[in-house]
């Protein structure tokens, strides 16, 4: 269940490009900053304009002292926009707000893969780890190397790349097969594509204890609007998203097959 | 500190802000966002007798200056509604009214009964007129022989506040307006939400899983306001005006038309603060115009009626 | 280069682009801005028998994602229109469809059995839907006889192309789509305006003068996207959409849910050089997914019937 | 009737707020500046957004060089967003649209009242002024003192405020009606408040030749709408306000008197 959040005015101190088409924008968020916890996302949405109209979910990418950042790859209205800002400009971000990633514990190993802009937890997961003292290792995909952020992060980190141009030549749910041969970690955590949240299911979902940080269309993101079902796990029933959510326990949620 | 207070039928609003259904849940969301009993009245989810999971994903897709959503009633069922909600609505200090939803005329009648008997629930609102399930909904809404049989019956049990929403679907809606007031309701509701498309030109799919769904939000703002006005010349019970509702001005806009009280929805998913700066901006407004009474501004329009196309159809 | 021509009728279009009657005054006004024979159509202003000087101001306001219009047919009559914008349009190489409208029944043949002599008129487009006027107008579009009695007796006296227009301000459109269909309409145009209403709050009148007026722009594109797929599946003529269409995602968005051929409005008061643009998004969009003819993609829209609230209504 | 008009894309040079809530934006756009003329306009849009819709109409405050400006008061979405652009963002340029004032003369004498936002053209009727060699008398009313823009230009100039705060205390035709006493214009212009034009329009309309920029909602700015009727005097028929006008002889056209 989420906890408490705020509704702040957050001014942008920079936005920069990252990889291709993706950025990073920092905020500052006094309020937001010293609760969120890595798998929580913030609305964040526009200040005197009807374009676009509803709030845009990003998963907090950092948090440290007032700053908050988020990673988005600017591919529609909403994130074309916010690349655009100046620094100054103001954004409206509503937060922490959802159900992130288990607590981590000392001395737990944790692989975590990330894919096109669910790369945005790297950072603040990478940060609670070295809090809570457990090991990560990143698995990172994308379609190629022009779309990897270098993260300054000291974990191991593995990429792949659809066309072969960076790391292993292949998606990154093989790769980790691979990988998987000579190693148990104790949880995975995904973030990223469907498809590759699908895979991760079926590939380690019944051995390892498995957190899938989920993306479905959301209006609110507080549990308002009913807008964000995902299906529980033999049963007629939905979660939401954004409340239940997103991070969920992989043998707790079914997705749904395209007909 | 202007007067704001707005009666429908026995009931009197401290002021006419209002929730719309479903756009916070049942109500209890609200209260980490604001002081929720500065509202005029919290409507509920449309609850049915039964649980209902709803419609299968994707329920939402934003369009412009709109959304458009096909939950397909998703609710917790009256039962957990009365048992749960409503306590903690109760210590919120907030006036429940409860909106509801049925397949059959009959299960109107037993929500009716049900909520009638809660000393907390002080008004309902009929919603006839969901877009998004397949029977029933609309089909109620858009037959105006069926609307008077399910607002005669309801009335029959439900002694406090009837308020009948009405679709915005069809041809003439001062004709269903006319009807639910004929059948004794206290006010009626303009409007649901606007049967409304979006296609993902990628994929091809409709950007929603019933392909069809409910448009709301500013865009439908100028079609529902016409409504309003057009009702609220055709009834004498009061109008509640719900569409697209996002500044203070949206709100007087609404009450010159003709709007005794107004709903806000799709706001509330962006702004969920937004009640106290709208209730701020129309003391304001107010006192700047020195109106002392709210209620003096329903229907204030100047208007010629000569002008007007659609009112001289009929002559 | 990809294929984009269109049948309406016995007319082929080089593509589906027309423009939106009313929106370019008799389609000469856009030379200044790109070489109109790029257009599969230009379709003019509504005539009317007689010149006609039109509604009072405002006639024009501005709403969100959208704008209201009660121009009230202002127009320099079907006689100078055949004299002096015809032979400047043939110069241009624009392919003409004249867009008609009358207060009664006679003068919709009258003006039929002109035109239908101008060998420059390919196609006529019957505008039984004008909200801003008062007699007439909208009361033939929400009326399925009047509608048909009108097509029948124009379709007598024009062979060429016949569109009807029709207004989204009923119930059910299918029914009127339907209706010129049987009557022997080429073609029917999904939709003209949606009755709506503004205020300004600080004089308390409405923005129009005629208080309500017509709806266009984007915030009408799912509304009228829904009806485009409702209409297109309930009749076999080709349905020419137009509402909202701001980029050329909205032409494709708008074929895949079943439309032939699209208009452009508002649009051109914003962007007046949007055409070009337009016509080479979707040619990009077809060339990336290897699409050669865009009649391919008309009603490619996928989708499970059974998923559809409405279409599930009358079984 | 209007001449050629371009559509460009004209970038931002700087914005400077000269009275309250009065700005000048100057842009650049050397399509159109080398073919303005006074009291012709242009229409304003947005990149990139569907809010606010529609163009707004500006009358051209100044053009020079290949630089642009327009003066607006920031009152509602338009304004208030134009004003809060960088230097650097780009706005699409319609024009110059329009009829403008007509053509002066040497040697001649020409009173101009404006009022609000209708001090737009006081720059560029200067500058015109100053190449035919006209004389040019600006009487310049607002509601008070903090409204005026202090313009830098040779021309005489009386202000008159509602509250008294500068210049005459009262409105500025009357302030123009006293001075008449001992002068006569070859011809007055006018531009601002509706209220306004009207009472010159019956003051001087009659007996001098009188010309007024009318401002109407207008939706395209270029004849293409048929929103912006202006009455024709003596005729149940309209001039477009886009193309006959914005200015027209006084005696060419009615206002319409609300009910
Ligand atoms: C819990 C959660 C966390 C999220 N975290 C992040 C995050 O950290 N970073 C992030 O970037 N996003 C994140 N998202 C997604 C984010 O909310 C937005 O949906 C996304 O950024 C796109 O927003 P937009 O406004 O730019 O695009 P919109 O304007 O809303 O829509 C653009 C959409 O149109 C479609 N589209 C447009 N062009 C094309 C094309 N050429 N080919 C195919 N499809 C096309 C795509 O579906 C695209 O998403 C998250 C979502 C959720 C629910
Ligand atoms: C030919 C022509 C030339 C023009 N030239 C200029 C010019 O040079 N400079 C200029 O500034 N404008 C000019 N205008 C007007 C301009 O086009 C815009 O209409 C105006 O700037 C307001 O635009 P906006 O988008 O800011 O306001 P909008 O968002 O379009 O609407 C704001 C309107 O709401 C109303 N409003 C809002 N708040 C209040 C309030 N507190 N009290 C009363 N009413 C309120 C007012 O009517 C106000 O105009 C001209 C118009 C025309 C037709
Ligand atoms: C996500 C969502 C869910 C809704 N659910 C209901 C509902 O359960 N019952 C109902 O009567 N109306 C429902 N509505 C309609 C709203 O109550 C409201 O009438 C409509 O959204 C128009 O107002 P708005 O533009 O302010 O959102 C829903 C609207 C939205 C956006
Ligand atoms: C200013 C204006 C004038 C219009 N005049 C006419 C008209 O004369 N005849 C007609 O059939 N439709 C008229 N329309 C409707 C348009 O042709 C078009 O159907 C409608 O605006 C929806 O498309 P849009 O959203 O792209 O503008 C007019 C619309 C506008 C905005
Ligand atoms: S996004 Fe609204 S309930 Fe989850
Ligand atoms: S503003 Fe469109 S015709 Fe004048």
């Amino acid at each position: 269940m989420a906890g408490k959040s705020f509704l702040e005015t957050a001014v942008i101190l920079d936005t920069r490009l990252a990889a291709e088409r993706t950025y990073i924008s920092r905020l500052r968020s006094p309020q937001i900053v010293p609760i969120v916890e890595a798998g929580q996302f913030v609305m964040v949405s526009f200040q005197d304009t009807l374009d676009p109209l509803l709030p845009r979910a990003f998963s907090v990418c950092d948090a440290t002292g007032d700053t908050l950042s988020i990673l988005y790859v600017a591919v529609g209205r909403g994130t074309r926009k916010i690349s655009g800002l100046f620094p100054g400009e103001k954004l409206i971000l509503n937060g922490p707000l959802g159900t992130g990633f288990p607590r981590m514990e000392r001395g737990k190993n944790i692989w975590v893969a990330v894919g096109g802009s669910g790369a945005a937890i790297v950072p603040i997961l990478s940060r609670s780890a070295g809090k809570a003292g457990s090991e990560l290792r990143f698995f990172y995909g994308a379609r190629s190397k022009s779309q990897l952020v270098p993260f300054e992060i000291s974990a191991y980190t593995a990429h792949a790349t659809d066309d072969g141009t960076a790391g292993f030549h292949g998606n990154i749910v093989d790769l980790m097969k691979l990988e998987l041969k000579g190693a148990e970690p104790d949880m995975v955590f995904g973030c990223g594509p469907t498809p590759m949240l699908v895979s991760m299911q079926k590939e380690f979902g019944n051995r390892i204890p498995t957190y899938l940080s989920v993306e479905t269309p959301m209006a609110c993101g507080m549990g308002f609007c009913q807008g964000c079902p995902v299906k529980r796990s033999g049963d007629a029933d939905y979660y939401l998203a954004c409340k239940d959510g997103p991070v969920f326990r992989s043998t707790e949620i079914e997705f749904e097959v395209k007909p | 500190m202007p007067d704001m207070k707005v009666r429908i039928g026995d009931l009197e609003l401290k002021n006419p802000l209002m929730t719309a259904s479903g756009t916070c849940g049942y109500g209890d969301e609200l209260k980490g966002y604001f002081d929720t009993s500065i509202l005029g009245a919290v409507v509920s989810k449309s609850l049915t007798l039964e649980p209902k999971v709803g419609n299968e994903p994707p329920r939402v897709a934003e369009v412009a200056c709109g959304m458009l959503n096909s939950i397909g009633l998703a609710n917790i069922g009256v039962r957990r509604f009365m048992d749960e909600k409503i306590p903690i609505l109760d210590e919120l200090g907030a006036l429940i009214i409860a909106n509801i939803a049925a397949k059959r005329v009959e299960d109107y009648v037993s929500l009716a009964e049900m909520l009638a008997a809660s000393k907390s629930v002080r008004g309902l609102e009929l919603n006839l007129s969901c877009p998004n399930v397949k029977e029933g909904g609309i089909e109620f809404g858009t037959d105006v022989k069926t609307l008077s049989n399910i607002v005669k019956l309801v009335r029959k049990v439900f002694k406090k506040t009837l308020i009948v929403k009405l679709t915005p679907n069809v041809t003439r809606i001062e004709e269903f307006a006319s009807a639910a007031e004929a059948e004794g309701a206290d006010g009626v509701t303009v409007a649901n939400t606007y049967v409304g498309m979006a296609i993902d030109i990628y994929t091809m799919s409709p950007k929603i899983h019933t392909v069809t769904g409910g448009l709301s939000g500013p865009a439908v703002k100028p079609i529902t306001m016409a409504k309003v006005f057009q009702v609220s010349k055709s009834v004498s019970i009061p109008v509640i005006a719900s569409g697209g509702i996002f500044t203070w001005q949206d709100v007087v806009e609404y009450i010159i038309a003709g709007a005794t009280a107004v709903e806000i929805g799709t706001l509330l998913f962006t702004k969920p603060d937004a009640p106290g700066r709208l209730l701020k901006g129309i003391e304001e407004y107010m006192a700047d115009r020195k109106i002392e009474r709210l209620s003096s501004l329903i229907g204030g329009i100047r208007f010629d009626r000569d002008n007007v196309p659609h009112m001289n159809h009929h002559k």
